[in-house]
């Protein structure tokens, strides 16, 4: 901002005479407001990505599945989120009023996809099942005071496009591939299965999208489908070792393998 | 000035044959997508045995994989109109790709259908090409075996899946089949091309189906002749 | 169960979605091949004034790039009927390339029509473009300066074919002009993008005609009364 | 075991059809470097044309090519008996690279003898190849167009040399000629391929070639009609 | 000509000063060298822990160690001697990687003798390193970050070996020890570098070390003593 | 012009040089090409005793491939034949790949036979092939140890597939014997180079093989008479 | 649990103490842009020379320069703040190329004002940098010399210029100064890095000057007083 | 060296009641001596290029075909190169003594080419043209003294491969155009035509060659076609600027825009 306005200073002093000068200070202006509005976003999804990696984090606490502060931390990691809502995607959305929004998409693309990744993981965390778009779409629409005497009252919104809402959700395959691994450390052996046949479902999809002319989706099927894999590992490995004892036994041998396992929270 | 008439007519002409190509390139992409949303519908499709490797589970998703086969006859019938005999080389790489998978699929398939490996002239006769160069559209070798391999990798990762459900006879199986293959790509002097490199990744899926077989054998859960209700638990 | 239920509407929806977009996609993609065609004959044209710099052929060449011109003007209006409000800028890439280039010709013709440089609603107007975003199918300011600074590539060619035909008014004027135009951007903030880097290379387009003055300069052939007698030294 | 021994002999076929594959690649390799091996001595051929470019020493080295070619003619002829009609594509990116070589040699011979453009049947005559891709063994347009780029280039480099001793013609004759190929050149819709590469290049000897003349220009080196004696000072 | 001169002088001045920076990085090599070949020795005696895990053959090899790192004192000190206080991060990716080893064979034979992490200082004092950038040559928190993700690895391997011995303590104490190792990582907040791929790895070796645990546990061959009643919560 | 009379020599000389040196390659080509053959076939041999680990069978195969090592002797002979005396290390690289991959199988087969090393000499002596470079052509070193470490990779399969048939023994002889192995080798000061590459790989060879003894010993399966009680916890 | 206690202490430490690298970083992120804003800035400035090369209003634009190296001097004072003395190269790739720009502007500024070389102490003065390593935050050797180089190639363009702008002296003025830097240059012994690939762009320029003055030379362009004579030689 | 015998050492220490060990010690002498060799060869190779780069240097500083100082820069030249051969060929040849030379090839090959470089460079400022590889074999190969009793006398060499001869004159075009250049500076036009000429005849040969197997021959044969290029530019400029003017002064007008020509000795 300093330097903008040195530059601005600087085009004082150059010479008005040229009709070409003229013009170009017009466009120096009209450049700069699009920088600045562009750098603005940049700052916000930054923000928002920084938040959204604290709360998958914070998910990944979860230390069990009857674990008593398992509510707890689903509490605070909805607070959070309401928060990177009401804070940072209504700054962005206010940004946008009036403009293309495809225009600064590079510039809040990276949060936006960061934050539907926590959003699903935490709805997933909660229902086992993950929100339509649109539902998210609803969670960055905001009332807009009426800023000006007599306009009325309208939305604005930070838009949730498909493609970035999908890109988001197969992040969220490593998210949950981690949690699984995470999951037998605890002697969560059913939310393994559980989380691989949702896994194996949103690779099944991704595999049968036509990814000609979106580049990164091609990439993300290729990580998913090794994510995959590390998760159908963990439960054959579940399974071959589960074998040689009852099942019963099975879980309690996985806490057995743990010294203190209730005092473990906070490690995993 | 009269040559640069001349030369201007001589690229109108080129351009004019570029602008032709261009559109036949159109024209046979278009039919190639086709036949990629088909190969991606069967992938969906045959996703389905990891998830329930019950044997009829598994053959439902057969018979649901061979109803799309047949439509890629079509399509292929579509694709060699539009290719004139001898150019077949000039546009392979286009659905090269497409190709490679649905063979991919269709021996997989094949395997999951009868145990066997569905032979050159079968896959070809699968998908409405022929089996040979000379006779017009057909099923290039290195396509089929860049299939196999897709296979191979499949079958480790079904496998893994396969115990997790527990049955422990497919892994059994399956290392069978897979060591056979091995066998057979050994005996393919292969140059160093993508084929080549295809193959080096089987050493590894060999490898890892092996060792499905061990962690099944040392824990005592091989079935035992006539032991197949163990499977079922 | 539910969740799948939910699962697969999910993705049959996205499926939907991207179905929708590559249908339009294609159809920019014709549109903008329409533009890209007319690009190419003006750039034809053009080219016609390297081989004679003569004033009054220059004009002809001029005339006859204005009457594509105005073809262009039907086609950004098909184009402006494709694309959705407030979405122009999702699908920008695909005509960014044809539009610079355009850009280009205009400010171009318009420096031999007139030695004056093109505002943006001049060559907003010549193609058919709004100058607003707000007004609707609108010319990027970003496309427009990089025309400006392919043609400044384009001037410093003139220059030296203007020499070679013993024009050596020309260069001198170009000069000018293109200084002014160096000046200009320099009082723009660019950012690391392809701007700058084309931006750079106008640094080598000054050094090239400065060099072309210099030896019209020291050679006495400058035209300007004043300089005559120093020629003589 | 039955299906291990089937199986052995399925890839036992599959091992004969690859090793006859490579032996017809090995043979076509060898025809292949008779081709290089001519194309090279073409070229120390016309690298003679640099250091003598006195059009009586021109035509001597063009003489000498011209009875390289014809032994050219027999080795196609041989290429053409061992691939088969329909698999030219199949194997064509063997001889690519010397076709291209020897059509940026013949279309360079023709233009130093008569100052005009070797059309694409005069090259294909040349070499002893087909026109049109039905007829068989044929001259690729691409590959024919390839070879007029390197020749645009060599010509650069020619005219360079041309001045050096003196010939202040030879320029401007060059200059006009691969003016109007650029020309040619820009009406053709060339992909994102290695074609559109090389025709990036033109841009660059074009404007090089410019500058010599304007470098002729500047200094009044210029030949005036009928200043032919002065070239040869 | 006393400008030049002088513009000599100050040249020849800049190439003495070129010059003695090369030798120094020479100087740098060699001793760099030295603590590579001793990191390798120290490596060799480490290995034979797996060989026979019994504690007191342990104590030898962490003995036969300890007298190695005292020569890595000397090494360092003479290292610490070649570079300038303030230059450390002008050559150091020469020691980088012998720092890293070192730190990881310092932290192994620690944990081997102690059964507990050592600290960065006693890493850095082992070493006869600074524990503190401002006091001069010193050990980077990074680098020893990485020799303790290094000794987690060997950790598990001999967790396994240990149990082939009959050992079925060990893995228990390993296991409690990369435990918090694992938490403790998990506090920093690593960005996408080197680092972090290598904090990746780590997991795999935890969950690889609480199956043997496991393994151990299941069929009672865990030590008694006070472990019974815990094993019936 | 003596000057280039002199150069001419020169490079007639130097063109009759190379294309003599690419005669002699082409005969090797073919030569090694042989080797490269049986190489390919007595892997497929070696393939079976995956399969069927019996010792038995094992000894058939190791049978079969001794006859072929006999026929290595001839074509090494050849090769010996046209490779000039002090130029074994200027065409080495065409023959390195296939004579490390003898080696390794020839070190296969005696530790099948016999559960110990081949010696350097009993390698050479197999293959026809003289032990010292200043007796003939002769067998590289590094080529040896090379081989050995292929032979470790394959053991440590072979350990796995072991233990699928229910021979416990072999894979703690295995265990020990490329342990030993493993030792050699740290003795060494390996450079840089691929020998080190390959030499790094053996450390997972290495983890694998004791992973299957720890998987054996906690489960009691391993056979030594003081184990047996242990099991039975 | 008091071990764990004590890591999550530890690591805890670590965790802070990588936060406020990049806290740290960050800072001095912001710095460095002020002074690439500057740099551009001077650029700007110093462009107007080209324009008009009168020597009075060469001294205003150094002026006006030399007024903004002063700000240059409060963020380099801030950068030293930032940075602790002994981790300037751990940084230093952050500033180096605003740093080299700068170096260039105070050495042709320098120039410009007095004809002279800017000693490595003047820039570094210019600028409040120290002038050697161990006096704090300073001006490295080779970011001074590149800035050298980049001047040269500014002069060789101002040197056509001033023809343009009819002063014949200067060119002279700068040929000889180039030359002796030239000189100078070839002092040092430049390994193949990017100084060196810098410094043989220098030769060109050098040419380039020198054509100048050739030009101006042979047309009694040169400027009378005391050189007369000498030309007679 | 002092690591060597550290791991000597080491390896005493081992126990060798195991067979393999005992072998693998026999290796470890066997694999040392090689590389020890291999170490030697190369340090004696990088005093070759170093030596060679700065006679090429030497060479460089001659000014003007009819300067005086001509014979003696030329004469030190030779000197110089006379000592590499004796030096430091000389040693490689004893190191190479029983040995397959091209087992150490590519230790000695850099230096070699380089000294083919300085060698070719300093017959062509001598005599327009460069000598066979032959003929340097010659420079290369000395008189061995009887090392033992009643042993004769014999030859050793370095053996100069033609193709490392070859790669080297490739290098050489590389000086001869920096010559081209500095002769423009010193106004010995004719001397730039002839360089040209021998380029030419040099890259015409290149391109004769069948590089297939030669890889590096490709890329010099494309760094000298530039190089080619650039000479040829240097032709092309002494002639359109020498047109301006009658061709016997523009010789003197050269000098004139050079200050003090005799002074610029070292510069160039
Ligand atoms: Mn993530
Ligand atoms: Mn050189």
């Amino acid at each position: 901002q300093r330097l903008r306005e040195a530059k601005d200073e600087q085009r004082q002093l150059i010479d008005d005479s040229s009709e070409i000068i003229k013009t170009f200070k017009q466009f120096a202006l009209q450049l700069d407001a699009k920088h600045d509005r562009h750098e603005r976003i940049v700052k916000l999804s930054r923000d928002v990505t920084i938040e959204s990696k604290r709360i998958i984090f914070l998910i990944h606490t979860i230390n069990s599945s009857n674990d008593s502060k398992k509510e707890q931390i689903l509490d605070q990691a909805n607070t959070r989120l309401k928060q990177v809502e009401t804070n940072l995607f209504q700054a962005i959305a206010k940004e946008l009023v009036g403009e293309d929004p495809h225009q600064f998409l590079r510039a809040f693309s990276a949060g936006l996809q960061e934050y539907i990744e926590a959003k699903t993981f935490y709805q997933f965390m909660v229902s086992a099942s993950i929100p339509h778009w649109n539902e998210i779409q609803k969670d960055l629409t905001f009332a807009q005071e009426a800023t000006e005497e007599g306009a009325e009252a309208s939305e604005i919104q930070t838009p949730v496009l498909p493609t970035e809402y999908m890109l988001g959700v197969g992040d969220l395959t490593g998210e949950l591939m981690r949690r699984c691994i995470n999951c037998v450390g605890m002697g969560e052996l059913d939310a393994c299965k559980q989380l691989c046949g949702f896994l194996r479902q949103v690779y099944r999809i991704f595999a049968g999208f036509d990814t000609f002319g979106y580049k990164e989706f091609g990439r993300k099927t290729y990580v998913m489908r090794q994510s995959l894999a590390k998760t159908e590992n963990v439960c054959y490995t579940i399974q071959v070792r589960g074998s040689e004892v009852p099942k019963h036994l099975l879980a309690q041998a996985i806490h057995m393998s743990m010294d203190n396992p209730d005092e473990d929270e906070g490690f995993y | 000035m009269e040559t640069a008439a001349e030369m201007n007519k001589l690229f109108s002409d080129f351009s004019e044959y570029i602008r032709k190509e261009q559109d036949l390139k159109e024209k046979i992409r278009d039919e190639v997508k086709n036949l990629e949303h088909i190969a991606r519908e069967i992938t969906m499709i045959m996703q389905n045995v990891h998830q329930n490797p019950a044997q009829d589970e598994v053959l439902k998703c057969c018979n649901s994989s061979r109803a799309n086969f047949a439509t890629c006859k079509t399509h292929y019938a579509q694709l060699a109109a539009l290719v004139p005999v001898n150019q077949f080389y000039h546009f392979n790489d286009m659905w090269r790709f497409a190709t490679q998978k649905l063979a991919f699929l269709v021996s997989l398939t094949f395997f999951l259908e009868t145990g066997k490996l569905a032979s050159f002239e079968e896959v070809a006769e699968s998908l409405g090409l022929k089996p040979e160069r000379e006779k017009g559209f057909h099923l290039d070798l290195e396509d089929y075996l860049t299939g196999l391999l897709q296979m191979a990798s499949e079958l480790a990762r079904f496998a893994t899946n396969s115990v997790t459900s527990g049955n422990y006879d497919r892994p059994i199986e399956i290392s069978k089949f897979v060591s056979e293959l091995n066998a057979g790509f050994r005996l393919l002097n292969l140059k160093n091309d993508s084929l080549r490199k295809k193959f080096d990744a089987l050493k590894y899926d060999v490898k890892k189906i092996e060792e499905i077989v061990y962690d099944v054998s040392i824990r005592g859960l091989r079935p035992a002749a006539g032991n197949a209700d163990q499977a079922g638990n």
